[in-house]
């Protein structure tokens, strides 16, 4: 006998399309139609294929720093939390790792301080919430609103520039590797890395326990407390390395790097299909996320248009882009079901 | 910039010496009220520093700061409550010169003289002194230079990075910028905004570059962004424009002096207004003339001009660059 | 096994556990052997969950002893309890929505290397344990969220059984399965103390306990009222008394022999793509029709359908002569339809507010006046039903999240005993629900009837269909396949019209 | 089980309370310990009931605006939602209802323009949520881009003052009644009505129902769609309201009017125990959570803290402010469990 009569039957052989895989064609689509729009807007850049190639490595570019930091955004919503520091978590290690103190120790030495400076504020926001039960929006807001203070305190809000000596940090954004910038390299890395953290790790699997049903986690003996701390940890690590990639790019640390990145990354990873209420979430999708934002943000500027325009646009473009994809899950879901 | 100036003993800020007439001579104790924006970009900073030093530099002045919070909401308690304090003078940079009027007006009406720095209040009586510097003028050197250099080319294409946008005197600048250009029969090409900070400064630059393949100059109003500005050109690897920069921070005129980018000419809106204003703050509290003034009092308005910064006269306003 | 007194592995002491306002456990005792099926009866806040919450780690005692194989043991996560041998299957279901079967199956013990998942040898070993339950059929890539409610209850299973523990503890595992997945569940049981481990079931299914259980420890408000009774041999009468103080004659009141009235509900050719085809049915005031067939045969998107929550594909549905427009709830509602859903937590309750609000949920528009609700008003109606259906612990002030399984059972019954309703559509009503608080809804069933009110009762356990019901549908694989009056069918009968088709499968299965 | 008179002494008659009102308690001792300090570091102020007293309305004075925004803010989050969009409806409402146009009908006109723009913008986030399953948080989002464009558009980006024929709005932010400024008062009466609209009628039940369980709810035959508008719409008119405030307080409509007050907004209704996830939140508490984030400020600048101690300090105190609050709820649990 059987439970499932009416489970949809799965033809034998080829697997069903999942949910997540859906919505991130649907992502693709959208990132089509964007690029569709500039063909029609700026047909004689966007036709020329050598430029749109390296119109699109620049989009990844601007995209990298941005997308890293998401990619840790996503672990902690799937995980049921987020993270509103990590804009200010990007200023504060870029303004550490950029001290005249810290440069000392050249590129290497500066690569560490961010990382461990970021890991180690973003431990505290999960020992805050994971131990201190406060609600991660608080425990974060505070973060944010704290660090960017110290932030200001340290650099005295002075841009600090990255000096010569540091060659590797100086070069980074400049640096190519088989024709693709080394920054966006960094960015798929941390992509692939978080993607295979996230679907074939324990630590993955119980991200996703914790967020879609936290009791159940309990009784499966998951120690929830620990694997928080661990989250948010991942999250500011996340934002260390992000932090090196926007001081690369911009040559300089400052307590205004960053600035409303929070909202970029959870729209971004929303947008991606990663639920608020935790418990779902891609990466991939997280990263089409960031890569739609970016790339309407580009078709903007290459347009000349006016701030205000581009403003209004955006806004329709966003719920645009968020019923395109939807028609394709549902009318996907349509098919396979029934 | 900041790491550079570690070494040498410099205060990171620019007073005045004014050697001449007596005016250096201590006068009555005086309490100077202080208010200007948090802080948040090198040249807001560059003002409070100037005005906190060039104070510094009286034995009879006291100085009397306060913060002033985020935006108008926050401001106004806190200049009222430096008002109830009842200083001698208040010296004011507003967050938005026409929401902070009746608060101007309000010290004056207390019989305590208000000088009202760069933002303008739209009420005249709100202030005693204003000084500002003139943005509109900026822009309009900033048109001249480019102009200048331009003019005779076919329909080059001129592209201008202002900063926040939605601020007034961001539109003042353009509107200056525009009616130079206009002169020599030029128009403003690509125009994006950036928000003051480096980091969207190169963001901004760098989409701009990708969708115009050629650009002929390049105006950006502030020069804290401009660090990003620069940076982007250089990872676009494009070198074909020249720029003019706004504000003149050291950072800017150094690289006009050693001309490695194509930042040629910054047109100056200088914080060093900042300590002017405390001066004359100092100089009406204590009922003093200006010495080259045949007028006994220090006059009511003050604007100051935009300078043109080159590669030929950098070094005369090196000492004036800001450290942003 | 009774007589040959196999080594006791497990004997709990003065159990006691209080939670705000409220003592759970008051000094409960229980001994169970190796090999034995422990059977724990109790009316619905006994104690029975919270107890082997205790035992399972899940929650710390306040008092009391708990011997595990001879030594005292203290579990302070639930992680301990697993190592110690202990495995659970909560009366809620405890799986991670959101992950596949095999993910559920072995969430926190993933067969891993240096953190990474061994995905082959977990879904093998996932197929391995379904196969051994006899749903070998249950792909283990599917998402949780996908599956039967039924399939559901069989993934905790497996969970529980992957764990291959000493003690296996299973709390009202019956409650969602059909007759024929309990008859399964059983042999799965016998072969598990076969290889002497121990086995403590819960439910509240009398015969379920007779046909598996060896010795029955029942509880009554939060103490053991009887410890070690002989679940073959104890008759019905005393064990019910021990449950609830009181002895219980008749649970199914009788028939009265009054004839239906009018017409009120009239289905014709509903269909639902996947679900059902071609349903036609009526019902008429004053008249129970009952609904019996296997779990996934369509009866719950019946209900949802009929009443609007799913949108059908073709047919209509009338009440009272006036069309209903298809998925619009409201229309539903304004006819004086009302539906108990089939699950309590997802579909029926607000788990955070007071169980009074969640009783008036569908009704506090009625309590109002000009948009302005009357707590008053809406506070003493509810308090009658919640006396009514005896909800535990009295005081309707408390969230509903903190009632035991049965009584929140109650409170989504009871949300449409309010009165007004003309039309009730019921999803397994009582499930979950005790012998005692059976009777009582009954009766208040009963009553409704009489006051001309026409009810659709979705039930998997035949015997209340037979009980209650004027008329029986039986439905099976989306279709009516066949209709009669309750008094000339016998349980026998209606099991075979049910699960033709179906027993072949098992055939195949087993 | 038995109900535990024994381990719960609650003297008869007198009902237990309720975990929000012990909730509240806390917050109302978080705003003692702020007054407090401010005594310890400010005697010469603080001590001075005069001066105290003035600067107490100062601070509800300040809080006005964000209070009725928060307002509005509780009933969308306890529905389950969230609206990003309330600091640009400001924006967009204090410049449209300063248009020279609009400023010819007078102050009532201009009441009555920006009290209609907030709530049809509102109801346009509903209607996309509701009926365009977009999730609130990118609804609200486009919305807020969108809506700050637009406002800059109609502005021009410049400030618009009040003309001097507007006296209503002109000394709305100067008059007092009884002592209490009418700015205050207003906020008062939102926060009366709104308490009224939330506990004592079917719209408030059916928003802790929708928010608590929105499928019970549609079970139960609530038109949730329907209601969702409402609650956006509401909000929207909250936005209204507050740009009449921001105005008179600014004396001028202006596109960067309201900036992150939905980060202010929905940190204050979070502190106040308003839940992200819906079904729990009250009006008071709210309230006390905006009276608190202006208190700290006020505590700064009274103190005139440079910046950057500003917000780090901010950090640590809301942390302290919540765990105080925490601990106040906990502890009386504690009393009343066994
Ligand atoms: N493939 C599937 N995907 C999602 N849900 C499913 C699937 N198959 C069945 N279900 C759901 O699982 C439940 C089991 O089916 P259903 O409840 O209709 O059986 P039933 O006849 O109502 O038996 P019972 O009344 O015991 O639930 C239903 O809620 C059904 O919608
Ligand atoms: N988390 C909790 N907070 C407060 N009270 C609780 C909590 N959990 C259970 N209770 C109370 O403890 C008592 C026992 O509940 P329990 O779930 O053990 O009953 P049960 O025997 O399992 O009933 P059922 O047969 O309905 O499942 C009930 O009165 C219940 O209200
Ligand atoms: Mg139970
Ligand atoms: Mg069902």
């Amino acid at each position: 006998m059987t439970v499932l009569e009416k489970a949809t039957p799965i033809p034998a052989g080829r697997r069903e399309w999942s949910e997540p895989v859906k919505r991130n064609l649907g992502l693709v689509g959208v990132l089509i139609a964007i690029l569709a729009v500039g063909a029609i807007t700026r047909p004689d850049l966007f036709l020329d294929l050598d430029w749109l190639w390296r119109n699109e490595l620049l989009i990844l570019t601007q995209a990298s720093a941005i997308g890293v930091i998401t990619v840790g955004m996503t672990f902690v919503m799937i995980g049921g939390g987020i993270d509103l520091s990590v804009g200010a978590l990007v200023a504060l290690t870029s303004v550490w790792c950029t001290t005249v103190a810290t440069q000392q120790f050249g590129s290497l030495g500066m690569i560490f301080t961010a990382v461990v400076v970021g890991v180690i504020a973003g431990s505290l926001n999960g020992v805050l919430i994971a131990y201190g039960r406060l609600v991660p929006f608080i425990a974060t807001l505070a973060m944010l609103v704290a660090a960017r203070g110290l932030a200001q305190m340290i650099s005295g809000k002075l841009t600090q520039r990255v000096d010569v000596a540091n060659q590797f940090i100086n070069q980074l954004s400049f640096n190519k590797i088989l024709g693709i910038p080394a920054l966006v390299l960094i960015m798929l890395a941390v992509g692939v890395l978080g993607w295979i953290l996230l679907n074939r790790t324990t630590f993955g699997r119980r991200t996703f326990a914790i967020g879609g049903n936290p009791e159940a986690a309990r009784l499966a003996g998951i120690n929830i407390r620990r694997h928080l701390v661990l989250l948010y940890a991942l999250s500011g690590l996340c934002c260390g390395i992000a932090a090196i990639i926007v001081v690369s790019l911009s040559s300089a640390g400052a307590a205004d790097h960053g600035d409303l990145y929070e909202l970029d990354a959870i729209a971004a990873a929303i947008i991606g299909g990663t639920a608020l209420s935790g418990g779902r979430g891609t990466i991939v999708g997280s990263l089409l996320g960031v890569v739609i934002f970016k790339g309407i943000t580009n078709l903007f500027i290459v347009n000349n248009l006016e701030q205000e325009y581009q403003l209004i646009v955006k806004g329709a473009i966003i719920v645009a882009a968020v019923l395109i994809q939807q028609f394709r899950v549902s009318s996907l879901r349509r098919r396979t079901s029934g | 910039t900041s790491n550079e100036k570690k070494g040498d003993s410099g205060s990171g800020s620019q007073t005045v010496n004014n050697s001449q007439g007596d005016n250096t001579a201590p006068g009555k104790a005086v309490k100077i009220g202080f208010s200007a924006p948090a802080a948040d970009h090198g040249w807001i900073a560059a003002i409070t520093a100037n005005a906190t030093a060039q104070a510094g530099k009286y034995s009879e002045v006291t100085f009397v700061p306060v913060a002033a919070g985020k935006d108008v909401t926050e401001q106004r308690p806190a200049v009222e409550s430096l008002i109830s304090q009842k200083p001698d003078v208040i010296v004011m940079l507003p967050h938005d010169g026409a929401q902070m009027t009746s608060t101007g007006r309000k010290a004056m009406d207390a019989g305590i003289p208000v000088v009202n720095l760069d933002r303008e209040f739209s009420d005249p009586l709100a202030y005693r002194l204003l000084i500002k510097g003139d943005n509109y003028g900026m822009g309009v050197a900033a048109g001249h230079y480019i102009g200048q250099k331009l003019k005779g080319k076919t329909n080059p294409v001129i592209a201008e990075i202002p900063g926040i946008d939605e601020l007034q005197l961001t539109q003042d600048r353009s509107k200056g910028f525009r009616d130079a250009l206009a002169l020599y029969g030029l128009k403003v090409g690509p125009r994006i905004a950036a928000r003051f900070t480096v980091a969207s400064g190169q963001e901004v630059t760098a989409n701009l570059l990708s969708g115009n393949p050629h650009i002929d100059a390049v105006w950006n109003h502030d020069d804290d962004q401009g660090v990003g500005v620069l940076q982007a050109m250089q990872q676009a690897g494009r070198k074909e424009f020249f720029m003019v920069g706004g504000a003149g921070s050291l950072d800017a005129m150094q690289h006009i002096k050693a001309g490695d980018t194509p930042l040629e000419a910054t047109v100056t809106y200088s914080p060093t207004m900042a300590s002017s204003a405390i001066n004359l703050a100092r100089l009406i509290a204590q009922g003093r003339k200006m010495s080259e003034l045949a007028e006994l009092q220090v006059p009511k308005l003050i604007i100051l001009q935009s300078e043109t910064i080159t590669k030929d006269n950098v070094d005369q306003y090196m000492p004036l660059g800001f450290r942003s | 096994m009774r007589g040959t007194a196999a080594e006791v592995v497990l004997e709990l002491q003065g159990i006691v556990k209080d939670f705000p306002g409220v003592r759970a456990l008051d000094g409960v005792d229980l001994e169970v052997r190796a090999g034995e099926v422990h059977c724990l009866l109790g009316q619905n806040g006994a104690g029975k969950s919270t107890l082997i919450k205790v035992l399972s780690g899940a929650h710390r005692p306040d008092a009391g002893r708990i011997m595990w194989l001879g030594e005292e043991v203290s579990f302070a996560r639930p992680q301990a309890a697993m190592r110690a041998g202990i495995a659970t299957i909560y009366q809620e279901l405890d799986l991670v929505e959101g992950l596949s079967v095999a993910d559920n199956v072995f969430l926190g013990r993933e067969p891993a290397g240096l953190g990474f998942v061994h995905r082959g040898r977990m879904r093998e070993a996932a197929r391995g344990v379904l196969t051994r339950l006899g749903h070998g059929e249950i792909p283990v890539d599917r998402e949780v969220a996908k599956l039967p409610s039924a399939a559901k209850q069989i993934v905790s299973m497996a969970r529980a059984l992957s764990m291959d523990a000493r003690l296996l503890i299973m709390d009202e595992p019956s409650a969602v399965l059909a007759h024929d997945e309990v008859a399964n569940l059983f042999r799965v049981i016998r072969e598990l103390t076969a290889q002497g481990i121990a086995v403590i079931y819960i439910s509240h299914r009398l015969e379920e306990i007779r046909d598996i259980g060896d010795r029955v420890t029942v509880l009554k408000d939060g103490r053991t009222s009887a410890a070690n009774l002989d679940a073959k041999g104890t008759p019905t009468r005393e064990l019910v008394s021990k449950m609830t103080g009181r002895t219980i004659e008749y649970v199914f009141p009788p028939r009265p022999d009054h004839s239906p009235g009018a017409e009120l509900l009239a289905v014709e050719g509903l269909s639902l793509a996947g679900e059902f085809h071609d349903v036609s049915l009526k019902v008429h005031a004053g008249e129970i029709v009952g609904i019996a067939g296997l779990v996934g045969s369509g009866r719950s998107e019946l209900l949802e359908t009929i009443y609007g929550a799913r949108r059908a594909g073709a047919g209509t549905v009338r009440v009272a002569g006036q069309e209903l427009r298809p998925g619009d709830v409201r229309a539903a509602v304004r006819q004086g339809l009302g539906m108990a859903p089939e699950e309590r937590k997802s579909q029926a309750l607000v788990l955070d507010d007071p169980v009074y609000r969640n009783i008036t949920l569908a009704t506090f528009g009625r309590f109002a006046s000009a948009g302005f609700t009357s707590h008053g008003r809406e506070r003493t109606a509810a308090v009658r039903i919640a006396d009514e259906l005896q909800v535990r612990p009295p005081g309707v002030e408390r969230p509903v999240r903190t009632l035991s399984g049965g009584n929140q059972q109650k409170v989504v019954v009871g949300r449409w005993l309010l009165g007004g309703t003309r039309l009730l559509l019921l999803d397994e009503p009582t499930r979950g629900v005790d012998v005692g608080a059976r009777a009582e809804l009954y009766e208040v069933i009963r009553r409704l009837v009489a006051d001309g009110v026409g009810i659709l009762l979705v039930s998997s356990e035949v015997p209340e269909v037979l009980g209650l019901a004027d008329r029986v549908l039986v439905m099976r694989e989306g279709r009516l396949i066949h209709e009669a009056e309750a008094s000339t069918l016998d349980e026998h009968t209606v099991l075979d019209m049910v699960m033709a088709g179906s027993l072949l499968e098992t055939e195949n299965a087993v």
